[in-house]
């Protein structure tokens, strides 16, 4: 038993550090938020290279038949560096959904395409998974879909889409299909793009597992997220303690003062154990562990607010220097802002723990349905 | 305690009523933080007139000249909330600059300046803060060096709200450079925007707006008459006005006007169908702040008798900024947290809320715990001065 | 229009606190702390001294016919001692309940030995006030009593109770009648006795007001308990500032450590605002203004958290001097402890606050019944 | 990442469950904080002979002598609580003086000390803090002035748990009070509790227990030769054995016990019939320290095989006593709050739950979250240690 990482990852890990400071630095990321409508040809490039598409497609179909863990890793140093391109949906949610619950010919047919990088698929699965804040319903009838679906990512330059509907069922919807608008919208973060789709009456190849299978890709997800929100959060509290030692005021650094000290050490306390947890869930879930589940959304659901404090706390010890623009570090907390709320609050994420153990029935379950 | 309206009082808020009834065409247009255009320059000298806007000033500087009487001030506000009435004229100028004046300026500068301030005429903004010198404010190097009867200053300012619209700013400057402490050898001074050698450039925020500016000066040549106070005594003019400031960023009736906006959010907003108000977790949150929002509210009411009274409120008032600001910026939290997902939205984009304007709120709150006066040093002033406790010990000089 | 005390109110309160320091000193708790089930015939004389059980019956009756507002300014200095005697059933419920809805012949029966300190009633309305934890009940059958209740207070030597059964119903009870057995239930707070009452049959008179009556002695049992969380804390905090300005470490006070300086400052900005809420609760009270209620249940809700925060801060401000009886800290940290749990946690008081303006409908409430 | 067993691993783990299936009846009884009676010493015997206590300590020094495999310690204390069989022996001779010996010892002090002690033979307390020296430990000032071969000990410890139950102390004195700083001139002295001159007192804490002592010495003479490490470098000997201590302080796998227990707790308690469980805000909160306790287990097991492998895990491990203790106090107040007015109740009041366990959980984790450093002290060294920030700069000499 070894909890830790494989030398191979830690290279890994490094490796792709290195090259998306050279792929996404910072004036790149401002270059993107200018205008988040636009695709990102050139950061997307660099993440095929990297071999990021290909890291959760089989190598039977070309790909790099890495685990999820893999990806959690990657996941990580997208948030340090607010890499402003598709993953979540392109590389993770399209991947693990196509492989897992596809048609053989629809895995043929697209897999070995997503891992090359030439194509990237959009996920439309957020509405049953977070709770439906709009109206709208998506609804299958004789293999068609009709009704909307909210909170869609990747769906810039997207060629088709992983769909699922509110009863949690699974479908693949090719992008230029009849009946289907995308209607971008704009969230706070301009690193990642964030649609609404409408269908009406949208040819729709059904994907198997059902609600089950839904439930996977939630946990993929979640567990993304939490990455995603490690890597912006420490990002923060590094750049922080950095501020700190060199901005002077009474005639010393102010991360000599020992208020400053406190707000540091607290955030690090805060965010650093859940690291762990988010290795162990996603060991648990590449080894089909019966926990994996229950630890993906205690993960996200403690990095949601760990990373939230890092991030109030880190533009506090920059001061008024924080919140301007000159540092960036709103990119950060812009992203760490879209992670809190998306695929499941942190409330959401704690209700459907207590039902996942069991502590209470589905009728005592109080934000909304379960996926 | 005794919360009840006397006769005169409730004649009195007839009285409000009844103008605000009369006068709703002339109700002006929202501007931002840009000049008071014609409408809004015209609606203040009315309430001026009417003793609804610079009530307690004297006449003799263009105010109304009213006794304080803190339960009038209290009708007239919340007569202007009832009717949703546009307030007068809230500007850097006249709440800092004005009282500064009342209180350290010559009767040259307060007949000079408070009157066109106070109608809106003069736009005002503050030149204290420094890229080095922020919470160590009295480190300030923008220096001023004597030349005849003239300072030229050189340096520069930042988080200059409104100097793109200002005509005028009250500034600190270093006018003694070899003082015994920094404290000693700054000035306040005042002048013109239109200077030659001062440059604006607006600064972006994370909202995504400039809602400040740095303000750069050039061998910029001030009369020496322009000193506030006198020379060298900055420092003491400038806390005058920065208790003033810190009392602006604690109004408790803005958090409680913000707590029912979203309980009605609450109301509203939906998750798979049911009321965000039915969840009981953020039901309880919403509940928690409404407490905190409603002894706010009656702090303020204690502070202003104490102030009536002429007592020295103490620690009471040290809290006030600290609190607010936090318990403001935990209720936009609340507020993008009830939306979810929702409450990304930002701006004008599809499917948003209000503009966004709670995730605005969440940002720039932040903005405010931070000026003024950072937490830090808010929770050093209550410890320091509130509860007596020791101040940092003197440091060894660094070798 | 005035929002502070009067120049009588100020006075009073510098009095009794003067009297309490005397009456009810450090020592004379330890004692009573020592042997909790023994009543402190000497303090309760004191009281009685100083007029603290005729304050809320009228002159008519031999009283001195102030209001609840003045019961708080009490309140608050009992807290500030820990004072071992009874109040909250004796000085604030009984008259109460009596003078608001008791027949005329109990009127001119108990008032004026109330007022005078020769009667003290216990009170036993917690149940249907905070919820039952336990899985006994009481309930009234043709004007008999049976069934059990929990969390009475001020019942040692207690002449009679006033009772309110579990539908919310008020009594008077005698404490020798036959049927009543009192156990006395030990607390952490050993300043103030905790009983329950068993009733078989017991012989009760019923008092008027029916659950608008129990409402407001809720009312009141919260304000004056938020009043004992407010002296009991700011006693706690002034001891702390003390003892970190004599305290020495590394050569300087610890209270010039920043570290210790903010959790000064953290204590006192959260107390001291909850002060005029609970003037403004008692001032409503007294005048039957419309948001008397709620005020209450704010007061009361966070005061308990404001003092739990400042109990907890205080004693590590005092590091391992606060854990030990040396000082005698502990005797506040639990009487805060007491104060917060009793009548109504912070949470269902909340829950009672929604309910009472109409932001939710009794079918959504989720803590217990409402009273 | 790699949680699987081997065979070999398998193996073990079967024969640890044999053994303790085949030593039921020589389970010991509970004994609390004195000295261990005899068949709580017969059952340590026997675990050391079998490896599951001692497990790595020479068997020169009278352990198993086992390699370090974190895996098998994992199973034995997986297997252990499976089982509920009580552990071997826990006590600060064990946990810290052990371990400082086999760092800092001599080979004489090893051979005399280690083997009883593992065995329970002889029980230690440790002579740290005074009342003057807490958080500023290296302020001490109990002197050991030489006297020809001896040392002669005046002054006074506190929070000396099991002092009363002692054969011997690990204390620090001040043994060159010239030092040229406070520092240095300390040493790490190890003595009988019998030796003539030393008082024991209890102190009574908040919970109503004396959980710790007072230790008073008066002409206390001990032989030089009884200094652990070098005279003067107790400081350094010190901060071994503190190492171990705050490790000791942060056992996850308790915290996760105590969540279980928490959870029954709220399926079990009531409020007007309902379930606490039921009760959303209760719920949200028990959940959100779940997430918090499982996050700190992991964040456990990564700690272990860093130390396994010889990694240094630098703020990893600092972070840990800081988090852990305060998620303890949470439970404790959780638990309070989930039986609302009946979690009061106190030690063997009618009614009570568990002997009001959680009160006094409560009120001594607080004590826990000030022992062993500080919440304040450690956060210091995470921000110093761990993220490189500057130190506390230099005072100036008070005049």
């Amino acid at each position: 038993m070894e909890f830790s990482l494989t030398d191979e990852q830690r290279q890994f890990q490094e490796e792709v550090d290195k090259a998306l400071g050279r792929i996404s630095p910072l004036e790149r990321v401002r270059k993107a938020a200018a205008s988040p409508h636009e695709f990102a040809q050139d950061v997307w490039s660099g993440l095929a290279d990297l071999g990021i598409p290909a890291m959760l497609v089989p190598e039977a179909y070309g790909g790099l038949g890495l685990g999820l863990l893999d990806a959690v890793l990657v996941a990580e140093l997208l948030g340090k560096h607010v890499v402003p391109a598709p993953f979540l949906g392109a590389a993770v949610i399209a991947p693990l959904a196509l492989v897992g619950f596809g048609t053989d010919e629809l895995k043929s047919d697209l897999l070995p395409r997503i891992a090359a990088g030439e194509m990237r698929l959009g996920a439309a699965i957020a509405q049953p998974v977070s709770g439906n804040h709009e109206k709208t319903g998506l609804h299958a009838r004789s293999g068609k879909l009709s009704g909307k679906s909210t909170f869609v990512v990747d769906h810039i330059g997207a060629h088709g889409f992983v769909v699922a509907d509110d009863d949690g069922r699974l479908f693949y919807v090719e992008a230029d299909a009849e009946g289907l608008d995308i209607l971008t919208i704009d969230t706070v973060d301009r690193t990642r793009g964030t649609a609404q789709l409408a269908f009406s009456d949208v040819a729709a190849r059904p994907l198997d597992g059902g609600n089950e299978g839904l439930g996977r890709l939630a946990d993929a997800t979640r567990l993304v997220l939490a990455a995603d929100l490690l890597g912006a959060g420490w990002k923060m509290i590094n750049d922080a303690v950095e501020y700190a030692k060199i901005r002077n005021q009474f005639g010393r650094p102010i991360g000599s003062f020992q208020a400053v000290k406190h707000m540091c050490s607290e955030m690090a306390a805060g965010l650093e154990p859940g690291r762990a947890l988010l290795w162990y869930a996603g060991y648990a879930f590449d080894n089909d562990l019966e926990d994996a589940s229950l630890c993906c959304m205690h993960a996200k659901a403690y990095m949601a607010e760990a990373a939230r404090f890092a991030a109030r706390t880190a533009t506090e010890v920059h001061g008024g220097m924080g919140i301007t623009d000159q540092l960036g570090l709103q990119y950060w907390f812009k992203r760490v802002g879209w992670s809190y709320q998306a695929y499941g609050s942190p409330e959401r994420l704690r209700e459907e723990a207590a039902l996942k153990q069991g502590l209470i029935a589905r009728e005592r379950f109080a934000v909304g349905a379960a996926p | 305690m005794d919360l009840t309206y006397s006769d005169e009082h409730e004649a009195f808020r007839r009285e409000v009523r009844a103008f605000l009834a009369a006068n709703k065409e002339h109700y002006p247009k929202p501007f931002g933080v840009n000049r008071p255009p014609d409408d809004a320059r015209a609606w203040q000298r009315r309430l001026i007139e009417h003793g609804y806007a610079a009530r307690t000033i004297p006449e003799i500087y263009g105010g109304f000249g009213a006794e304080p009487d803190i339960l009038k001030s209290h009708i007239i506000a919340e007569e202007f909330s009832r009717a949703k009435a546009p307030w007068g004229l809230v500007s850097q100028g006249i709440s800092m600059l004005v009282p500064t004046l009342l209180e350290m300026g010559s009767e040259e500068q307060k007949r000079r300046w408070i009157p066109p301030t106070l109608r809106g005429e003069i736009v005002w903004c503050q030149g204290y803060s420094e890229p080095g010198a922020g919470s160590d404010l009295a480190s300030l190097s923008t220096s001023a060096v004597e030349d005849g009867d003239d300072f030229i200053i050189n340096g520069q300012k930042i988080w200059t709200t409104t100097a793109h619209a200002a005509d005028m700013i009250f500034c600190l400057v270093r006018t003694e450079p070899d003082a015994p402490n920094k404290y000693l050898g700054i000035s306040y001074l005042i002048f013109p925007m239109d200077t030659p050698g001062i440059e604006i450039r607006p600064l972006m925020t994370m909202t995504g707006n400039a809602e400040f500016n740095e303000v750069f000066f050039t061998d910029v040549r001030v009369p020496k008459s322009q000193v506030v106070g006198a020379r060298g005594q900055g420092w003491t003019v400038s806390n005058a006005t920065l208790k003033h400031e810190r009392g602006m960023m604690g109004d408790p009736n803005a958090s409680a006007a913000r707590m029912n906006s979203i309980l009605q959010l609450m109301g509203e907003e939906t998750l798979d169908g049911m009321r965000v108000i039915d969840m009981p977790v953020f039901r309880d949150r919403a509940m928690r702040l409404q407490g905190k929002v409603l002894a706010m509210q009656y702090h303020g009411m204690r502070l202003l008798t104490m102030q009536a009274n002429r007592q020295d409120p103490g620690l009471a008032r040290l809290i006030v900024k600290l609190q607010a600001c936090e318990i403001n910026h935990q209720l936009a939290a609340l507020a993008v947290d009830v939306m979810g997902e929702m409450g990304l939205l930002y701006h004008d984009s599809p499917l948003s809320r209000s503009h966004g304007v709670w995730q605005k709120r969440y940002m720039f709150d932040l903005a405010m715990i931070i000026g003024g006066g950072t937490a830090q040093i808010q929770k050093n002033l209550i410890a320091e001065r509130g509860l007596g406790l020791p101040r940092e010990p003197k440091l060894a000089k660094a070798k």
